[in-house]
């Protein structure tokens, strides 16, 4: 399991390294590595040239810009784990990150990294798929964004283009005051990829009404996607209206199916953890009345 | 390609190609074997070295990756030849091995929490090895290991706690 | 039988293991730790199809690459080399280490690259050229089993390797006579015990000393004697470093197919050279699957739970080639009715080949399907009759007046009190607690149950079954040997003459010798022998090395001690009789001050020889070769052996809960009694049993070599073949007992396999009580979530249209 | 590892036209993801050189494409059969054309079969980059009728 041959160069900035990129079609950015490395040892990846965005500082950040957190790049996954900010302000990332592979891997992995490579069960993108989180990327044309709606394409596949490097995600952060969050995964192991995840973000207005309502569900078919449960928003503690809605809005994506979990099976637990991450959101929102 | 390696507080110029892991340049280039390869690509954890104070898998970096870090191995943890640290003498105290091939990486693992977390409860010690995978011992003489050499580690601290 | 423990000066104390001071400082010497002079590696050509006729092998593009030494393909090594062993009489399952003719299985290995890198091999194992015709194939054991199937080796005439029934007692007759009876099916799933390190072998041949020098991360018995013979070379040319540290085994590190491909391109190629595989060649194809067994059981028993017959079937799929597979249908007819006094049984013994990869030797040799069929029995008899099914265990046991006893199949069981273990594990757990929180999580809306298994852990091992299942084979020794060398200036180095795989034999031989000496163990150095200093061993497998490394070191310092007692003896001119040892010293039983030390004795025997005996040999080295206990005969004309001679006994309870919705398994409580005779070493027996329960939680919940329809593995890396970490093995509390064995120079009895012997039949029995309510119930192993979240699905489903 | 593959696509061109370039390998070619070269060994027989290339995996291949079972112009069978560095791959799809509301709409179903490396190290993904690599063939074969359209 040694990787093929390749050549290996220290990008300065992400517009350099979308030059590179420019200069080879086979090259490949490499970040923390905890994905591609695999793949390299397995010589499933085959890059002529490895361009390396992992010391760039400038990418590496996480930033409150009030009405969202933008997170650089090659911003360390253990960074995310232990920032006081994310906690805060980023709950839902927050709640996400410890899912993400084990500390070693989180101590390399980056934030762009995972949401580049978007394995289908990524903790990363689902929790930027499920707040409509901005990708910003540089390419020849200079600096880009993308929403997450139309980012994600299929399994480990995205829309960025060829020459673009990734500089960044933001955030949303939504203003409402009481404001909580849910997290669900099922796996054979901590550390593995999900057979199935969901994210929720619930927002209750002074009556407990639910103003906004924000799910998201992973690992069920080729990429993360951000659910729409409007409908049952109105009864937002009732689990059969709840379930129903999550089961109409998840009817027509096609279920992975894999030795691990059968499509029958991410189907079905879809619905109860995106169910249940709807219902740890609510909860949470109405305990911070309290607590306010 | 030349890169310059900082290991255990010493540098070494090695020329490797850009392909070659961490893990391999270690063993094969400075002959420091204690990191292991069981699997390659990042699962088991045998591979474990610290990096810039972190435990990382060394499967999983490319060796020219790692210029510019401090990379600490199994074998900068011992204080001098036939002297073992608190914690490497703990794993023999409790038997936390058994045929030894994960033991540097689950050390190095441990090692990492027991600098930032002097009182891990038994849950913090679990996810702070889960990434390394043990065969032999089911992990229970380890954990254990890891809990007494915190113990004795808070005991250096205070002495009046262990005065008896 | 449970004669009071001994005392022990260092026997049973909770002491260091030796062999830990160098893992912890990462100064293990593991063999890709072994580096020699121009030394060569090899990367492999594996097949991607289930079966396929080889037409062509072409490495031209690949020996045009720098760096390449070497492409060999297997015509050329099958030409050079004996066939590898077969333990079956089944001459035309012949196999090399790389395919011939034809490939019969994914990732079997076509060809081998030889360069001045792994990573240069690897590139021009790309560019070797294979054309194949691929060809019908199957990979279900029973598909396999049926006359038409297509045969994997055609030349054999079928896939059936072994097809043998047994009949001990009076089956017919129990079975007519009980008023009871129930069948029932399950399937063991195909793991393995996938051990961190990989399998790994340097050879190196110096044609000017004829010897083959060889380092491997092996575990196998008659190693050098296979090498010789495949390769062949007279034995005394082959020297094997047994000081090479095994990154664990568990059985699996038997790598002759490795190494005698390794062997002969050292050879061919005038170069050291080396393969470690790689996690893809080891999963694939490194041969180490293990037992993939279908059940097949009928249980006779009357109104009170009483068992008096089984009928069982056990079909496995042994992959591409025999290996030592068919065997471990073998090993668990020495233990065939559990702990339990079942008083006839017919067991029908069949092995089949497929398009599978081949297993290897597996912690237990069998005998831990087998067990969670046995357990199972019991459980569905007290379901039959609503009894507990604790209660109709006890009912069932041996009990402690009976030993020895003998089962139907031909073994006797050397010593045991297995209702008083399992008392002492019901007061520990505190059942009526433990059935109390299961009825409490029940009322939270989980699913959970409380797994009983009970585990008999043959131990001692020797080869039995060989001469059982194939007639021509008459091996019946099955020896281990020690020698203990006292130098010129008095210390100790004691050899042993195999090598080592964690189970700290170290240890055991520098505590076995202390004990006799009355000498602290950590003076005492043991070394591991290469082969052209050897002894006779046949390496730590079948949990034996207490009994019988163990055995031989007592026997020799005990020889040892012999001799300087009677130099002393001679030297004071008095009788041996009037002599004490102490600690060293010899001395009048009388006279105290009438007596030599140590190093007196030391002194005479190495230089004064004036002062010895007459035709005493001078020097102090003395050595001891042990058969197996009540082993060394021939199987009787009605098939019955007395298979290993020691018997281990554990007891498992597990309280298990399962979200319904998710169908995921978690472990509430685990409680193990656990009795292996006297214990030499505390901490080397509890990591023994712990270990060897995370691997039965991985067999029962995660890891298996999963296949597809089409033939192929799907589970070649460590992320889709799942090996439990930290997280999913829970605190375990642990119970000891101690009932030495009779038969053993300590009483001490193995202990390396108990935990995997009874985690997959407690772990089965806890989720089937927690799925009794849906009225379902899992036939096989891994319980992988998703089968069970399927399952209660459906149940659920059915339930609601009802 | 069998893979089902099966769908509708439909074409605004006329169903002789459509036909003319599914049998075209210059068309072929430039529409099968990663073909590098294809060659002609035989009546409705060809060499492929394929350098695949998903995201981050990748890899090259050789093998045979091959008609059959031709009923002009509104069934052929393809089948493909390749190995290389990502394993071995085999497919065999039969598809239908119909004209329908002006349109023509192609109808294919079919398997494949993967086998090695990729079947063994990352059979949970393949189905979906299996059903992109479909979809990114469509998109260019949707392109060159535009082209010839226009």
């Amino acid at each position: 399991m040694k990787p093929a041959a390749f050549d290996y160069i220290r990008a300065k900035s992400a517009a350099h390294a979308s030059a590179l990129l420019a200069e080879d079609e086979n090259g490949r950015i490499i970040a923390g590595g905890q994905t591609l490395m695999p793949m390299l040892a397995m010589r499933l990846a085959r890059p002529s040239r490895l361009i390396d965005v992992a010391r760039i500082s400038e990418l590496s950040y996480i930033r409150d810009e009030k009405d969202k957190i933008s997170i650089g790049a090659t911003t360390r996954q253990v960074m995310v784990e232990k920032s006081t900010l994310i906690a805060k302000r980023l709950p839902l990332l927050h709640k996400a990150i410890e899912w993400v592979g084990h500390p070693p891997t989180r101590a390399r992995g980056t934030v762009g990294g995972s949401l580049a490579n978007s394995d289908p069960a990524a903790e990363i993108s689902l929790v930027a798929a499920t707040l409509g989180a901005t990708l910003r990327y540089v390419d020849e044309t200079g600096e880009n964004s993308i929403s997450t709606d139309e980012y994600f394409i299929g399994p480990m596949i995205t829309a960025l283009p060829a020459t673009a490097c990734l500089a960044g995600a933001d955030f949303p952060v939504w203003s409402e005051k009481r404001v909580g969050t849910g997290f669900e995964e099922v796996n054979a192991r901590s550390s593995d990829f999900a057979f199935v995840s969901a994210a929720a973000q619930a927002a209750l207005d002074a009556d407990d009404k639910c103003a906004r309502i924000a799910l998201g569900i992973g690992g069920l078919g080729d990429f993360p996607v951000r659910v729409d449960i409007d409908a049952a928003k109105d009864q937002i503690e009732k689990e059969s209206a709840v379930r129903e809605a999550i089961a109409e809005a998840i009817a027509d994506i096609e279920p992975l199916a894999d030795l691990h979990a059968t499509a029958e099976y991410r189907q079905r637990v879809a619905v109860t953890l995106a169910y249940r991450a709807v219902r740890n959101a609510v909860r949470e929102a109405k305990e911070l009345a309290y607590a306010n | 390609m030349r890169t310059e390696l900082k290991i255990n507080g010493k540098s070494h110029v090695v020329d490797v190609e850009p392909r070659k892991s961490l893990l391999d340049c270690l063993r094969e280039d400075l002959r420091l074997v204690g990191a292991h390869a069981g699997c390659e690509h990042g699962v088991c954890g045998a591979c474990t070295v610290i990096v810039d104070g972190t435990p990382v898998r060394s499967c999983l970096m490319l060796a020219v990756q790692a210029e510019g870090s401090e990379v600490v191995t199994i074998e900068g943890i011992a204080p001098a030849p036939g002297e073992l640290s608190i914690l490497q003498d703990a794993f023999c105290e409790t038997h936390g091995m058994q045929c030894g091939f994960c033991t540097p990486g689950m050390i190095l693992a441990a090692h990492a929490l027991l600098r930032d977390n002097q009182e891990p409860t038994r849950e913090e010690i679990v996810e702070a090895i889960s990434g390394n995978i043990c065969r032999c011992t089911g992990y229970d003489q380890i954990i254990e290991a890891v809990a007494l050499a915190a113990r004795r580690m808070r005991g250096r601290n205070a002495p009046d706690q262990v005065s008896a | 039988m449970s004669a009071a423990p001994r005392k022990f000066r260092y026997i049973s104390s909770d002491r260091r293991v030796l062999e830990d001071r160098r893992f912890v400082v990462g100064k293990g010497n593991f063999v890709a730790d072994i580096v020699r002079p121009n030394m060569k590696h090899v990367a492999l050509v594996f097949s991607p199809h289930p079966a396929a006729r080889i037409v062509k092998v072409d490495g031209s593009e690949a020996l045009k690459m720098p760096g390449v030494q070497y492409v060999l393909a297997g015509d050329e090594l099958a030409a050079a080399i004996q066939p590898m062993p077969n333990g079956m009489p089944t001459p035309e399952v012949k196999r090399y280490p790389l395919a011939v003719g034809q490939a019969r299985y994914v990732g079997e290995w076509i060809a081998a690259v030889v360069a001045d890198t792994r990573a240069l091999a690897e590139d021009a194992a790309e560019k070797v050229k294979v054309e194949y015709e691929p060809l019908p194939f199957v990979v279900d054991g029973k598909e396999a089993f049926k006359k038409d199937a297509p045969p994997v080796h055609p030349a054999h005439g079928s896939n059936i390797l072994l097809d043998k029934t047994f009949v001990w007692g009076d089956v017919e007759g129990d079975f007519a006579a009980s008023p009871r009876k129930i069948s029932f099916s399950q399937k063991w799933g195909r793991s393995s015990t996938v051990p961190i390190e990989t399998f790994g072998v340097i050879a190196e041949w110096d044609a000017w000393r004829e010897v083959l020098d060889v380092w491997a991360s092996i575990q196998m018995p008659k190693y050098a004697d296979q090498i010789a013979g495949s390769m062949r070379l007279p034995m005394n040319a082959v020297r094997v470093h047994q000081d090479v540290d095994v990154g664990g085994s568990y059985g699996v590190k038997r790598g002759i197919k490795q190494t005698v491909l390794v062997c002969y391109l050292a050879k061919k190629l005038n170069m050291p050279v080396r393969l470690i595989e790689d996690r893809l060649d080891n999963m694939r194809g490194g041969d180490a699957h293990g037992p993939e067994r279908n059940f097949d059981v009928e249980i006779a028993f009357d109104d009170s739970g009483i068992i008096r017959s089984m009928k069982m079937e056990a079909l496995d799929n042994v992959g591409a080639y025999a290996g030592r597979s068919p065997f471990q249908l073998g090993k668990p007819i020495g233990a065939i009715v559990g702990p339990y006094k079942i008083k006839s049984v017919q067991y029908r013994a069949i092995a089949v080949t497929s398009n599978k990869t081949v297993q290897e030797a597996v912690r237990a040799f069998g005998q831990s399907p087998t067990n969670y069929t046995i357990e199972r029995a019991l459980d569905e008899v007290a379901w039959a009759l609503n009894l507990d099914r604790l209660e109709v265990r006890r009912r069932n046991f041996i009990q402690p007046h009976e030993f020895p006893y003998l089962i139907p199949s031909g073994t006797t069981y050397d010593s045991g009190d297995y209702p008083g273990l399992v008392n002492k594990v019901a007061k520990h757990a505190d059942l009526d607690a433990v059935y109390a929180e299961r009825d409490r999580l029940r009322a939270e809306g989980l699913l959970a149950g409380v797994g009983f298994a009970s585990c008999l852990e043959p131990s001692g091992g020797n080869s039995a079954f060989e001469p059982l299942l194939n007639r021509q084979n008459k091996t019946t020794t099955w020896m281990d040997s020690c020698r203990i060398a006292v130098d010129a200036l008095g210390t100790i180095t004691a050899t042993m003459h195999t090598t080592s795989a964690g189970q700290g034999h170290e240890t055991l031989v520098a505590t076995v010798v202390g004990e006799a000496l009355e000498i602290a163990p950590e003076k005492i150095r043991v070394s591991r022998a290469h082969t052209l200093d050897v002894m006779p061993s046949n390496s730590p497998v079948g949990s034996r090395m207490a009994i019988m490394l163990g055995g031989a070191a007592f026997h020799a310092a005990n020889k040892l001690k012999h001799k300087m007692m009677t130099i002393a003896a001679h030297d004071l001119g008095v009788s041996l009789d009037d002599l004490v040892w102490n600690e060293g010293t010899v001395s009048g039983k009388k006279n105290p001050d009438q007596k030599l030390t140590w190093n007196d004795i030391v002194l005479i025997a190495h230089r004064h020889y004036y002062r010895m005996p007459e035709d005493m040999e001078p020097g102090l080295t003395t050595q001891h070769v042990m058969q197996v206990p009540n082993g060394g005969k021939l199987p009787t004309d009605d098939d019955r052996i007395q298979m290993y001679p020691c018997f281990s006994f554990e007891f498992h309870v597990v309280l298990m809960s399962i979200d319904p919705d998710i169908g995921k398994p978690e472990f509430r409580r685990y409680v193990i009694g656990h009795d292996c005779g006297t214990v030499i070493n505390p901490k080397i027996v509890h990591g023994m049993t712990m270990g060897g329960i995370a691997h039965g939680i991985g067999a029962a919940l995660l890891e298996e070599f999963a296949y597809d329809d089409q033939g192929q593995l799907l589970t070649q890396s460590f992320m889709d073949y799942l090996l439990p970490s930290a997280h999913e093995v829970p605190k375990i509390e642990a119970v000891h007992q101690v009932t030495p064995s009779p038969l053993t120079v300590f009483g001490q009895k193995g202990s390396g396999e108990s935990g995997y012997l009874g985690a997959p039949a407690a772990i089965s029995s806890a989720i089937n009580d927690a799925l009794r309510p849906l009225g379902i119930k899992m036939n096989s192993l891994p319980l992988k979530i998703t089968k069970l979240g399927d399952a209660i699905a459906a149940a659920r489903a059915k339930e609601a249209k009802q | 590892m069998k893979l089902d593959i099966g769908g509708e696509e439909r074409f605004d061109a006329n169903i002789e036209r459509v036909w003319e370039m599914v049998n075209d390998p210059a068309v072929l070619q430039r529409c099968i993801p990663g073909c590098k070269s294809m060659t002609e060994t035989g009546s409705d027989q060809y060499k492929i050189e394929l350098n695949l290339k998903v995201a981050s995996v990748g890899g090259t291949m050789e093998g045979m494409i091959g008609l059959s079972d031709k009923t002009p112009p509104s069934r052929c069978r393809i089948q493909v059969e390749g190995s290389g560095t990502l394993g071995t791959g085999k497919g065999d799809a039969v598809f239908e054309l119909r004209e329908e509301n002006g349109q023509v709409v192609m109808k294919y179903e079919g398997t494949g079969d993967v086998g090695g490396l990729v079947a063994g190290v990352g059979q949970r993904i393949l189905k979906g980059v299996a059903k992109h690599l479909v979809g990114k063939f469509f998109t260019a074969f949707r392109g060159e009728i535009q082209k010839a359209a226009a």
